[in-house]
């Protein structure tokens, strides 16, 4: 067994193990965190697998935005609860809230468990025996992305695949973010319709986020304006910097430097379309020419990084806003 | 004419509706009104489609000029002709209809500001899905299909979304494990590509068989069935319309796709037969469980869960490994024909509910004496989709129901062929009853103004349900073109 | 990497699916059930990209990536109006599991 | 024009069903004009037709469905016979219609559905396939539901729950039964019969039980006859046609069509099915006549005797030989034009008088002469007195009887007629021979210086007279009874 087989193992081993506790822990909030320790292993192992791309977006957007909505619904969850219970200290609402928790998640009977578990290992056995039944080693589209790589306008085959050669999934996937906003928008109550969304966190002005927030900000709308353009030819994209600014936007929404966007802002909503705007009507001018979201040569490179480029300003945008949530009442409070 | 097939059909078809939704999103306040230009310009988009197929046969297109297996196809054959043309009708018929619900209000509402997006992108993806090839593409429009209606059931309830969206989540994941393994056997996502190529190995038989089983909860076939009845019987009028008429349509539609056009070989007996009891499971109990309702909106619901039920007749009565049978292409018809008029039938039913509630404030039928003199027209719309969805002629539910009964008998399927008389007694006795409700008692009732103008919305649908029925020579004829041989 | 690895991940993600639907399955807490989505789904990446490794050279399969890329943020979407109705469900009925299946009906 | 002239003629009913539905309430002249206008114009399309098929030209109209699948209008000589019948009393109807309901709520609808019931008897007349049939019938089962429970009350509504669970039953057994045979025969046509060669016997057996059993129950075959004596909860008009012309007529042709046009009597009595379904028919004969006897309310007892006289014609469909099918078919129009007269004067006597019972009839012949004279002529028809239609009939049926070696129709046919008469004869003793109740009748508010709105009586007057004509000219061609011997030569004597 090479070293290399090994640490494989040992890191499939661990990744189970954090799935295992997220999963069946008894607290939530640790199940949470293990979710997000999970999600950073599992990165590591794409880089394993030589999948750099997809290892910055499961950190970014699986570990990161999804640890980060899961404990935003936790801590308000709890907030309620808190809300519910007598009007006592701070800790007191707190024990309150735990106690609720506790009676809210009931384990399953133990039966009920062992037939569960043996049926999800009936799955995973019938997923496992038709894994192995697959050929040992195929090519898949690697030789034929390869050859037409240099007809993309781009070097980094991913994105060529992302924003060339299916570059339909992915402006059908732009529109699935934005319609998730669209979502979650619905729910906002009637009366606070067009408000701020709530983001409850608010730093002290001599607190560390508020520190964090100041000097985060402009390093982060670094880095994620690297990956952006860095997509073309390396590791990077418009989703994994999308992703990388909305959570500048956020932390420095946070610590107090910037004030969320109104829900009825029209400079908001435009830049939300914005990406898949551009996306679209690239491709309706491709069919003017003969082919919908066909690139020519020539013109490939400079048309992806235009699409890239405004595709993330509305990632960014639409997953800030997928966290902050919708408005709610702040009277309460 | 010879210019048709040219035109970029497909890919606007697509294309257009995603660009409504995308200017609903930028300028809400114009959305509710955009579907005068979209409703015809879809309609217009259909028909041209239609008429290109039925000149020149299949039509495919190469997404960004990127053959497969590296690109994506899209392609048109008599099957996605018809599904296009009846989604831009009822979708066009919707949109009229909720432009009161979603827009009438003078200042911006959360509901009149987000429908419309969610419309549009669910029409969208409809149509990715009527004229998709690629396995992976069909995952992306699902996704964009579930997420604009479970926000749209949102509207009417938060547990029903909640449920929806779980079964949708689990369901999704199993489909998209499934393609998983069929592009690790095949190295490609394109249909026709897959049906050349596929072996039927264990690993591709297993990811047929999540493809499916995720296809299923999401279609709500028994026993998948059970966030469908709180979802569609508790979202606005206009979305249940859509939920029940299309989007649960749209699973069963890729999955004629899998099981027709990709391994039309691979459809073992086991399977078809499997598929084909859950069917009749399901008219049974959908049917039984309507009659129990008091709720006008439950009933429908409840109804849809029987109705689905009919569509997977058409594994048992259609299956591949016998296809050299004459009778296999009348089943398959058929139940193309059951899908189509019960997505007007159905769609005519639940706005006609809606406008009862408007009127009433409630839909329980016990209280709902006279409304059928207060609202002759949504009535009568009623009536004429219960006429459709019980299978009597000549409506296009007996046109299914010929169809369908007439290959099962001639196969040796009695059981299905009584199931299929049986359910549509029982649709009798569960339509019936809100019909007679509403017109026992001579007195008005106090009512809400409803105007006639938005009653002739169903009546106009209820009237395409019944003229499926004697205007079906043509569409059978239209769906022939490019027929699966699995189906021929 | 080798042929050995690919295949391990890919069982790796094999059991993550098997211990994601475990924890749908037994656990009610809304919350926990989209966790426990989130790691199926993660499992279902970690499959599909395991076996596009299965290359003979150095690099692996492209397209898969593209393919789990665009899953993620499909999944992302999802999970996000997964909590949000979470919460509003929260908001309104002050319980974080869902109503048991025939009592919404009169509502 | 030989194409068109089918379609015209149901366009004649179906599309003053979507005017009725359209105008609004206070329409009602526009909404009369158009019934009326309607009605005299099928009429005389009708009449055209008649002298067509008098000369031997046949009209035919194809619209193909599905494959398999196609809709054909075929006027033959039985199909005129069932339309003429038809397009007249529909005509004397809608005038009978339109004065009994006045200003009630929700004419618009119910002329609707009485306009979509008279296309779908058009239809079923003139369908020239068994499919054709079978969807003009269901269209038929379900337009007459909203005239059945047109009143609203809880009797009604019962009612109409009873005829459907009935009607559609019975179409779900025809429906199966149709699709069992045209999946091994193919589409099967009226005018050629089916090719049978593809089913084994016990098929034809049970395939022959699935539909005439389904066509039982519209029949009122008993035991499938239950519904029909609860539908008389409706409106008096909607019972005269649905006694007379549409439901409970379009069984029982559909039974003579299954008989004679698609197994043919002889396979039907090759496979020994005849007797037996002539066995049942008589035996409906009887019982419907001694239920009859049994009711104190006049519309129930009037319901219970069709359920008699209605089987008249599936005896006469049953017993193999010329004579009783002439007297089968020409009981179909004879029974029409009796019970129509009988349901309008007794829908009459309710709406003016109050008179619902047997024995609120006494003095009714002096309050009301013409009508009374209407309904004498009617019931004396019916017990089979000459020279009214109904004695011809009879006549017919018993030779028929003979003929078929069945002499003991003959019995039947006698046990009938007394019964016939013991119900009939005491109501018209009362009406005409006893004094009225102290108090007088209790009248309908406005009586007018008649004994009732000439529009009221007119019908009944007409249909009586008819009912007399066809007896006393039964010898002339264009009789009822000529007509039937020109089918019965035509089709089934070649």
């Amino acid at each position: 067994m090479t070293l290399g087989l090994a640490f494989d193992a040992l890191l499939c081993l661990l990744i189970l193990s954090a799935a295992g506790l997220a999963v069946c822990g008894r607290r939530l909030f640790a199940s949470i965190a293990f979710f997000v320790t999970y999600g950073i292993l599992i990165g590591i192992s794409w880089l394993r697998l030589g999948a750099v791309d997809v290892a910055l977006a499961e950190v970014a957007i699986g570990a990161g935005l999804t640890g980060v909505l899961l404990i935003g619904a936790w801590a308000a969850i709890r907030r309620r609860r808190g809300n519910d219970g007598l009007a006592l200290d701070a800790t007191g609402a707190m024990n309150a809230a735990d106690e609720a928790e506790a009676g809210d998640d009931p384990v399953m009977p133990r039966p009920r468990r062992l037939v569960a578990a043996v049926a999800c290992s009936v799955l995973a056995g019938l997923l496992a025996a038709a894994v192995a039944a697959l050929p040992a080693e195929v090519p898949g589209l690697l030789p034929a992305v390869t050859e037409k790589l240099a007809d993309s306008g781009v070097s980094n085959p991913v994105t060529a695949v992302l924003l060339n050669f299916r570059a339909y999934d992915t402006l059908m996937e732009s529109i699935v973010l934005l319609m998730a906003l669209v979502a979650v928008w619905a729910l906002t109550p009637e009366a606070l319709w067009g408000d701020e969304p709530g983001l409850r966190q608010h730093a002290r002005g001599d607190g560390v986020l508020a520190t964090f927030g100041k000097v985060l900000p402009p390093l982060g709308a670094l880095v994620g304006a690297y990956l952006i353009w860095a997509g073309s030819d390396r590791p990077g994209g418009a989703f994994q910097g999308g992703t990388i600014l909305a959570a500048v936007w956020l932390l420095a929404i946070m610590a107090g430097m910037a004030r969320a966007p109104r829900q009825s802002s029209r400079f908001l909503r435009l830049a939300l379309v914005a990406g898949p705007v551009v996306f679209l009507g690239v491709g309706l001018a491709g069919a003017a020419f003969g082919v919908f979201l066909g690139f020519s040569a020539e013109y490939a490179k400079r048309l992806i990084l235009l699409i890239e480029l405004a595709l993330a300003v509305s990632i960014a945008a639409t997953l800030a806003l997928l966290v902050a949530g919708t408005p709610v009442a702040r009277g309460g409070s | 004419m010879n210019a048709l097939p040219a035109l970029p059909l497909l890919e606007l078809s697509i294309a257009l509706p995603l660009a409504a939704s995308l200017l609903a999103v930028a300028a809400g306040r114009f959305a509710a009104n955009l579907v005068f230009a979209i409703g015809p310009a879809m309609m217009a988009l259909a028909a041209l489609l239609c008429l290109a197929v039925s000149r020149h046969g299949p039509l495919e297109a190469a997404v960004g000029g990127w053959e497969v297996p590296l690109g994506i196809a899209l392609g048109a054959d008599g099957l996605s002709g018809v599904f296009v043309v009846t989604g831009a009708l009822i979708l066009s018929a919707v949109g009229l209809f909720a432009r009161r619900d979603f827009g009438g209000a003078p200042a911006e509402t959360p509901r009149g500001y987000t429908f419309w997006p969610l419309f549009y992108a669910m029409w969208a993806a409809l149509n990715a899905i009527f004229l998709g090839r690629d396995l992976f593409n069909f995952y992306v429009a699902l996704e964009l299909l579930t997420l604009a209606a479970v926000a749209m059931v949102a509207y009417g309830g938060t547990a029903a979304a909640l449920r929806y969206l779980l079964f949708a989540l689990m369901g999704s994941l199993a489909y998209l494990t499934g393609v998983g393994l069929i592009y690790a056997s095949a190295a490609t996502l394109d249909l026709e590509r897959l049906h050349l190529v596929l072996q039927g190995d264990r690993a591709v038989l297993a990811g047929a068989a999540l493809m499916t089983a995720g296809l299923l909860a999401k279609a709500a076939l028994f026993p998948l069935h059970a966030w469908l009845p709180p979802a569609h019987g508790n979202a606005p009028a206009a979305a249940s319309a859509l939920l029940s008429a299309l989007v649960v349509k749209a699973a069963f539609f890729i999955l004629l796709r899998i099981w027709f056009d990709m391994m039309p070989d691979a459809q073992s007996p086991w399977l078809t037969q499997t598929l084909g009891m859950l069917g009749m499971a399901a008219v049974v109990y959908g049917s039984l469980l309507a009659i129990r309702q008091g709720r006008l909106k439950l009933i429908i619901a409840y109804s849809t869960v029987a109705q689905i039920g009919y569509l997977f007749f058409v594994f048992p009565l259609a299956n591949g490994s016998a296809f050299a049978l004459p009778w296999s292409a009348g089943a398959w018809s058929g139940v193309i024909f059951h899908a189509l008029s019960h997505a007007f039938a159905k769609a005519a039913l639940f706005l006609a509910a809606g406008l009862v509630i408007e009127a009433l404030g409630h839909d329980r039928i016990a209280d709902m004496k006279g409304i059928g003199r207060a609202l002759p027209i949504t009535w009568l719309a009623f009536g004429i989709a219960a006429i459709s969805l019980m299978g009597l002629p000549p409506s296009g539910g007996f046109m299914a129901k010929y169809l369908i009964l007439t290959s099962a008998l001639a196969g040796g399927h009695v059981i299905y062929a009584l199931v299929m008389i049986a359910g549509g007694l029982l649709a009798a006795i569960y339509l019936f009853r809100p019909l007679g409700a509403a017109m026992a008692g001579d007195n008005l009732p106090d009512i809400a103004p409803v105007s006639r103008r938005r009653q002739l919305i169903p009546l106009a649908l209820a009237i395409a349900a019944i003229a499926i029925g004697p205007a079906s020579s043509l569409p059978y004829a239209f769906l022939q073109i490019g027929l699966p041989e699995g189906a021929s | 990497m080798t042929i050995t690895g690919a295949l391990l991940y890919a069982l790796c993600g094999v059991v993550l699916i098997g211990v994601g639907t475990y924890g749908f399955m037994t656990r009610a807490h809304l919350l926990r059930r989209v966790l426990a989505f989130n790691v199926i789904g993660s499992g279902v990446f970690l499959l599909i990209g395991a076996l596009g490794r299965r290359t003979a050279g150095a690099q692996a399969d492209p397209v898969p990536h593209a393919l789990i890329i665009t899953g993620i943020v499909v999944a992302l979407s999802l999970t996000a109006l997964a909590v949000a109705l979470v919460l509003r469900h929260v908001g309104e009925t002050g319980r974080v599991v869902l109503p048991e299946e025939d009592a919404e009906e009169g509502g | 024009m030989t194409q068109a002239l089918p379609v015209a003629l149901l366009a004649c009913a179906f599309i003053p069903a979507i005017l009725c539905f359209f105008l609004g309430e206070k329409h009602a002249v526009w909404r009369n004009a158009v019934n009326i206008g309607s009605a005299v114009l099928k009429l005389a399309l009708v009449v055209f037709l008649v002298m067509g098929v008098a000369r031997g030209v046949v009209y035919e109209t194809r619209f193909e469905f599905v494959p398999g699948l196609y809709l054909l209008l075929r006027v033959d000589a039985l199909a005129l016979l069932f339309v003429t019948l038809s397009a007249f009393l529909w005509l004397v109807t809608t005038i009978y219609a339109i004065a009994y309901f006045g200003r009630s709520p929700n004419l618009p609808r119910f002329f609707a559905f009485f306009n979509l019931c008279v296309t779908a008897t058009t239809g079923i007349a003139l369908s020239g396939s068994l499919i054709s049939f079978f969807i003009f019938y269901e269209l038929l089962t379900v337009s007459t539901w909203p005239l059945l429970v047109h009143k609203g009350d809880p009797t009604s509504m019962a009612a109409g729950r009873s005829y459907l669970a009935y009607t559609l039953g019975g179409s779900a057994a025809l429906l199966f039964g149709i699709v069992w045979m045209e999946g091994m025969t193919g589409p099967v046509e009226f005018a050629t019969g089916a090719a049978l060669g593809e089913l084994t016997d016990w098929m034809l057996v049970a395939i022959f039980m699935l539909c005439v059993g389904g066509l039982g129950v519209k029949a009122a075959l008993v035991p499938l006859h239950a519904w029909l004596p609860q539908a008389m909860a409706a409106p008096a008009p909607v019972s005269a046609l649905l006694h007379a012309v549409a439901v409970v007529k379009a069984g029982a042709f559909g039974i003579v069509r299954f008989i004679y046009d698609v197994y043919g009597i002889e396979r039907v009595a090759e496979l020994g099915l005849g007797v037996p379904l002539a066995v049942v028919a008589s035996f409906t004969i009887l019982y419907g006549s001694v239920r009859a006897l049994q009711q104190s309310d006049i519309k129930r007892r009037l319901a219970f005797s069709t359920v008699s006289q209605v089987s008249y014609i599936v005896l006469g469909a049953s017993l193999a030989g010329p004579f009783a099918a002439i007297g089968g078919l020409a009981h179909l129009v004879h029974q029409g034009l009796m019970k129509i007269t009988l349901f309008f004067t007794a829908g009459v006597l309710a709406e003016r008088l109050g008179i619902t019972t047997i024995q609120q009839l006494d003095g009714a012949g002096r309050r009301m002469p013409i009508s009374m004279m209407a309904f004498t002529i009617g019931a004396l028809g019916m017990i089979g007195i000459p020279p009214v239609a109904g004695f011809v009939s009879k006549w017919y049926l018993g030779l028929g009887g003979l003929q078929a070696g069945q002499p003991w129709v003959i019995l039947v046919l006698a046990g009938s007629s007394l019964l016939n008469a013991a119900y009939f004869l005491p109501l018209l003793y009362r009406a005409w021979f006893l004094p009225p109740p102290p108090g007088g009748h209790a009248e309908a508010p406005g009586a007018a210086r008649l004994e009732a709105p000439a529009s009221l009586i007119l019908p009944a007057a007409i249909t009586a007279l008819a009912a007399l004509g066809a007896g006393l000219f039964a010898a002339v061609a264009f009789s009822p009874l000529g007509w039937a011997t020109l089918i019965v030569e035509r089709v089934y004597l070649p």
